[in-house]
């Protein structure tokens, strides 16, 4: 089962790549950009056939390790 | 005062720490393994700097978890001395040792340059060979040291008189919105912060490699002599 | 089609970068039409870059032997003698073509790369240095390749731990194509713990660590162009990933290992991986070798004998084990959690066996592939004469000038990029980027100090490659010099265009030459090297351009008692004293390119028997305690070597007037080699009369103080203004 | 508009990022975990009201700044 763990800033969170990201954009004349936040993505393959049990884990893997919850929230959805 | 320094795979400044810790002490610091599950009898921890886990994911998040950590716990809530420097400080915050997470510098480049410290507090066994408001100066070398925690944080850490280090001018002056001396950043300029109990401090400029006029200065050595008088049983 | 079913023939081979007459040699050694991985084979050893086949027999003229050598090029690095029974081991590699395909990690594989050539030989790397050359700053994909190549080596130094103490950086459109990413490391070793890459022992086992093999850089080793099927390229770029972590972990697992008696034979997998290891250690042992392919750490399903064997998967090594010491060695490498697999035996029969799958995959004698590896002597056409000098005059006056030059992409500060550099890990460096000519750092427990410093002038080379490649060698002696440091010996990266080219081979044949002779008269061997050719974009018009001719040059000197070391900084009092002849040679200067907007006129002359007593000179006084501040002049000459030692300490001095004989412009920005800057607290006196006694000029310039720099004709420039036109112009180029 | 690019390394290019969280994984006893690929994810708010135009531009930005396609490849989705 694959699972895909999006790890992203907490709101209210300053967010100095997405904001250096946002900077250049405008740079390279897209001025339409209002706001950017960079999160990072965390697919795993796991050995569990069962996708409420991989899901679970997958959340057990995030707040024991993937994710900061001091700074970060994740989300966590099955992919195959 | 017996030391020992925490060697991670990826840690690359413990030969630094050593070498500072040796020659305030006179003896040379245990070198412990991320994988030891006991410790010796020490007075002071050091999580040094490096890469950790390649600083792979977060910086210290994967060290956070080592299985030595589980004793650098236990050492702390027996009221045991722990100094954290650069990625060992990112390791104390991810440990939840001391509050507070260090995101990626705010022009988003490594820095690797001296820079100022005024210090905020002498009560501590850290910083008790200086006094407050004394400036030094102090290599830094990270690419993620912007401090950041949440008001309650922030304001519990000012109000507790537990921001130890500031990021300032060679003159002294604290000006958070300054990128020529706040250079990563950091909320309040908070380069280096103590616990509750005053005994664990973390901070990411690295005193350990200014202790020798050849190397360009002294400058960090107070801290080292402070704790030597703090921790000699 | 797929690799593995493509056909064997003459035009396979000429894809795959060999040519008919080579591929002819490979039919008559195998009796028999090679199958694809022993063509894979034939190709990668016979390539240029492991071949060295148009640049050998030039690299035989250069001089390698001193008492203090002890091992000089045929080895992963240089070794040499620097006192209390210890070798610092060095070299120096490019990795040009991948950083212009990927700067990031084309530069951090590049620093990857060389750290392994130096740590296999038994040494800690102690610093990394690196020479850079980019096209133009006005070319929009510079600021690019600078951001990359910059990240890209921090990236990967910092995260190792090894500090990046110095370099250099030079910016010209002939680059624009081609920029040049040339990275050197330094390491130290006990004498009698060096180990080298000969194998022995016949039945002893061939052991793999590190990373596992994926299909990173197949094309890379084997040929420029696409060749297989499209789909498969876009899927798997020829782009190698580094992965600094795992270095790091390699350096202290093969340290850890080094220190017991396990190791019989050892070889970094660069260039080549597996065939050019397993080769090279089989060949220089004079031995066999089988491998076993299934037993290699694979990272993807389905790799065929030819993909592990070209593969250039990066941090792995290849070692020959003493057999009972094959469990130590593995219980060391899991506990710094590294691969670690026995791939083969040596064995008696002088051939190299590749089995895969239950079936031999290559079989070729190893003595043929050495022996009858093709080497050419290339056409040599005459050198073209420099071009003229032409009309001079001053257009903007002394002032102007300097604060011009001082600010130019080729003299600007270039502390936007060390700082981007941990230079002070280890906590042994004494002199970082930007605080003297050579940086230097300590060696561990000892009083040992070691100068390293990277150095070529490409515009001298290219107006005359024979002064120019005498230039760069008497520049970098010069650079240690300047610390107090003896210098010791070289490493050199030879960066130079399509050799084919009879006038790209006069560049190559002449700026050795002119290398050689420094060398020799300066008692400066060459213990290691590396050569770069082909550095040619085409056109859209169908013409090329090639590089300038860059042999870069790497140095090394040893200080004995590192505490008498001396930087560039002005102390706050004092005088500073010219050593060295004046002759205002303006040709190929920073001055006429930047405030005449010309690079014509000659190379200046490099007098190797004034360079020696000059520095020698030098190099006594600052041994003797007499002097506090040393700069050699290089670039933009005196009056910028002035300013730079200015902006350095934060303390100004006022300038005597020249009476030279010389216009002006020409006295003050020249650039005659052979010259210091020596800043005298003391007796300044006795420090002239006893150059004149050993035949050296030597004139009083300036006195020190002031927080300015003043002028002959009274007007001063303030540091702080001195600062801003030389801080300006990478932040500039890179953070607008 | 809010435009989310997802970048991630091609097939077989080696992730040290990826490679070191599944280790630590392992020693996390999260045995199930097979690989572990990781990626970037970019959220673009952008002042474009049009879906398909916004789409667009995303992607001009990912080819111009947010995926370095020598190594990466990225797809963009419209998220609101
Ligand atoms: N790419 C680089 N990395 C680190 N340091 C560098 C780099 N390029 C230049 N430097 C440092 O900047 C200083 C000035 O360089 P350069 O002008 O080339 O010196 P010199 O003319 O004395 O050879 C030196 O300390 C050098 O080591
Ligand atoms: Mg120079």
């Amino acid at each position: 089962m694959k699972v895909r763990v999006t790890v992203s800033l907490k709101e209210g969170v300053l967010d100095p790549q997405g904001k250096a990201i946002g900077h250049a954009l405008h740079v390279l004349d897209f001025p339409e950009v209002r706001e950017v936040r960079v999160g990072k993505v965390i697919e795993l393959d796991l050995d569990e056939a069962d996708a409420a049990r991989a899901q679970e884990r997958a959340i057990e893997m995030a707040k024991g390790l993937l994710a900061n919850q001091v700074i970060e929230d994740f989300r966590t959805e099955i992919v195959q | 005062m017996k030391t020992g320094i925490v060697v991670f795979p990826g840690t690359n400044r413990e030969r630094d720490m050593a070498i500072a810790l040796h020659g305030v002490t006179g003896r040379k610091p245990e070198m412990l393994w991320h994988r030891d599950t006991a410790l010796p009898d020490l007075d002071l921890i050091v999580l040094p700097g490096g890469f950790s886990y390649g600083d792979y994911l977060r910086c210290g998040a994967m060290a956070a978890h080592s299985p030595i950590m589980r004793e650098v716990k236990a050492f702390a809530e027996r009221g045991g001395h722990i100094l954290g420097v650069c990625n060992g400080f990112q390791i104390l915050t991810e440990a939840g040792l001391l509050p507070g997470a260090l995101l990626r510098n705010g022009g988003m480049r490594f820095l690797s340059q001296d820079c100022y410290l005024r210090v905020e507090t002498s009560e501590t066994p850290f910083t008790r060979h200086w006094k407050k408001g004394d400036v030094f100066r102090a290599p830094l070398a990270h690419g993620d040291g912007n401090y950041a925690c949440d008001t309650e944080t922030l304001a519990e850490l000012e109000g507790e008189g537990r921001v130890a280090f500031r990021y300032a001018s060679a003159g002294g002056v604290v000006d958070a919105s300054d990128r020529a001396s706040n250079l990563n950043g950091s909320v309040n300029a908070i380069a280096g912060v103590i616990s509750a109990n005053n005994r664990i401090c973390g901070m990411m400029p690295h005193p350990e490699d200014l202790v020798d006029p050849l190397m360009g200065g002294v400058d960090g050595k107070p801290l080292f002599d402070g704790l030597v008088e703090a921790l000699v049983r | 089609m797929t690799a593995a079913q493509k056909t064997v023939d003459a035009a396979l081979a000429r894809e795959f970068g060999l040519s008919d007459e080579e591929y002819g040699r490979v039919l008559t050694i195998m009796g028999r039409t090679p199958s694809l991985t022993e063509l894979g084979v034939f190709s990668v050893m016979w390539s240029e870059h492991c071949s060295y086949k148009s640049s050998r027999k030039w690299l035989r003229t250069l001089p390698t032997t001193a008492p203090w050598v002890i091992h000089g090029p045929g080895e992963n690095a240089g070794v040499v003698d620097i006192g209390e029974g210890l070798a610092a081991i060095f070299k120096m590699e490019s990795h040009n073509h991948p950083s212009f395909i990927e700067p990031y990690q084309g530069a951090a594989t590049g620093v990857g790369g060389i750290l392994r050539d130096v740590f296999t030989m038994g040494a800690r790397p102690v610093a990394n240095l690196n020479a850079l050359r980019f096209g133009s700053p006005e070319n929009p994909r510079t600021r690019q390749i600078v951001d990359g190549v910059v990240r890209g080596i921090g990236g990967y130094g910092n995260c190792v731990g090894v500090p990046t103490v110095g370099g250099e950086v030079n910016f010209h459109p002939a680059y624009d194509g081609n920029p040049l990413v040339n990275a050197m490391t330094v390491g130290v070793a006990r004498q009698d713990r060096i180990f080298l890459s000969a194998a022995a022992g016949v039945g002893n086992p061939v052991v793999y660590v590190g990373s596992k093999t994926g299909r990173d850089g197949i094309h890379g080793a084997t040929m420029s162009s696409a060749e297989f099927d499209e789909n498969a390229l876009a899927k798997r770029p020829t782009v190698q990933v580094g992965d600094p972590f795992v270095e790091k972990l390699l350096i202290e697992a093969c340290l850890e290992l080094m220190a017991t008696d396990a190791i019989v034979a050892i070889q970094d997998m660069g260039a080549a991986g597996l065939t050019s290891s397993s080769v090279e250690m089989a060949g220089k042992g004079g031995v066999g070798i089988d491998l076993d392919l299934d037993a290699v750490p694979q990272r993807e399903p389905g790799m065929t004998a030819y993909e592990m064997m070209l593969s250039e998967s990066q941090e792995r090594m290849l070692m020959v084990l003493k057999p009972e010491r094959t469990e130590l060695a593995r219980a060391v490498f899991e506990k710094w959690e590294l691969d670690f697999a026995i791939v083969g035996h040596l064995t008696d029969t002088g051939r190299i066996v590749v089995r895969h799958r239950g079936a031999v995959e290559a079989d070729i004698p190893l003595d043929p592939l050495a022996d009858q590896a093709p080497i050419y002597d290339r056409p040599v056409a005459p050198l073209a004469a420099p071009e003229e000098l032409g009309p001079i005059h001053d257009p903007i006056g002394l002032e102007q000038s300097l604060l011009r030059l001082i600010g130019c992409p080729d003299l600007s500060s270039r502390a936007w990029i060390w700082n981007q550099y941990d230079s002070a890990v280890g906590g042994q460096t004494v002199r970082r980027p930007g605080g003297a000519d050579a940086a230097v750092i300590k060696i561990e427990d000892s009083e040992i100090g070691l100068a390293l410093t990277t150095d070529c002038t490409p515009r001298y080379c290219r107006a005359n490659p024979r002064s120019g490649g005498a230039q760069a060698v008497a520049e970098a002696w010069r650079n240690i010099t300047a610390t107090g440091a003896k210098p010791l010996a070289v490493t050199d990266n030879l960066n130079f265009g399509n050799p084919e080219k009879p006038e790209i081979m006069a560049q190559f044949v002449a700026a050795i030459e002119g290398m050689g002779e420094a060398c020799r008269v300066l008692d400066f061997p060459v213990v290691s090297g590396n050569v770069s050719l082909y550095n040619e974009t085409r056109n859209p018009d169908g013409s090329t351009q090639a590089i300038l001719p860059t042999p870069a040059i790497g140095a090394l000197g040893v200080l004995s008692d590192v505490r008498k070391t001396v930087g560039l900084a002005l102390p706050k009092s004092g005088v500073l004293v010219l050593v060295g002849e004046t002759g205002g040679h303006l040709g190929q200067s920073l001055w006429l390119r930047e405030v005449l907007g010309r690079e014509t006129g000659d190379a200046p002359v490099v007098d190797l028997e004034r360079e020696k007593r000059n520095g020698d000179f030098v190099r006594e006084r600052i041994a003797a305690g007499e002097v506090t501040a040393c700069h050699d002049l290089s670039d933009g000459g005196l009056l910028v070597a002035v300013a730079e030692m200015v902006m350095a300490g934060g303390v100004g001095c006022v300038l005597q007037s020249a009476e030279s004989g010389i216009r002006p412009e020409a006295f003050w920005f020249g650039e005659d080699q052979a010259r210091y800057l020596v800043a005298i607290e003391g007796d300044a006196d006795a420090l002239i009369a006893q150059a004149k006694a050993q035949s050296v000029s030597a004139r009083v310039i300036a006195t020190i103080g002031g927080d300015g720099l003043t002028l002959p004709n009274g007007a001063t420039i303030s540091i702080a203004r001195l600062r801003s036109a030389n801080e300006a112009f990478f932040p500039g180029l890179m953070e607008a």
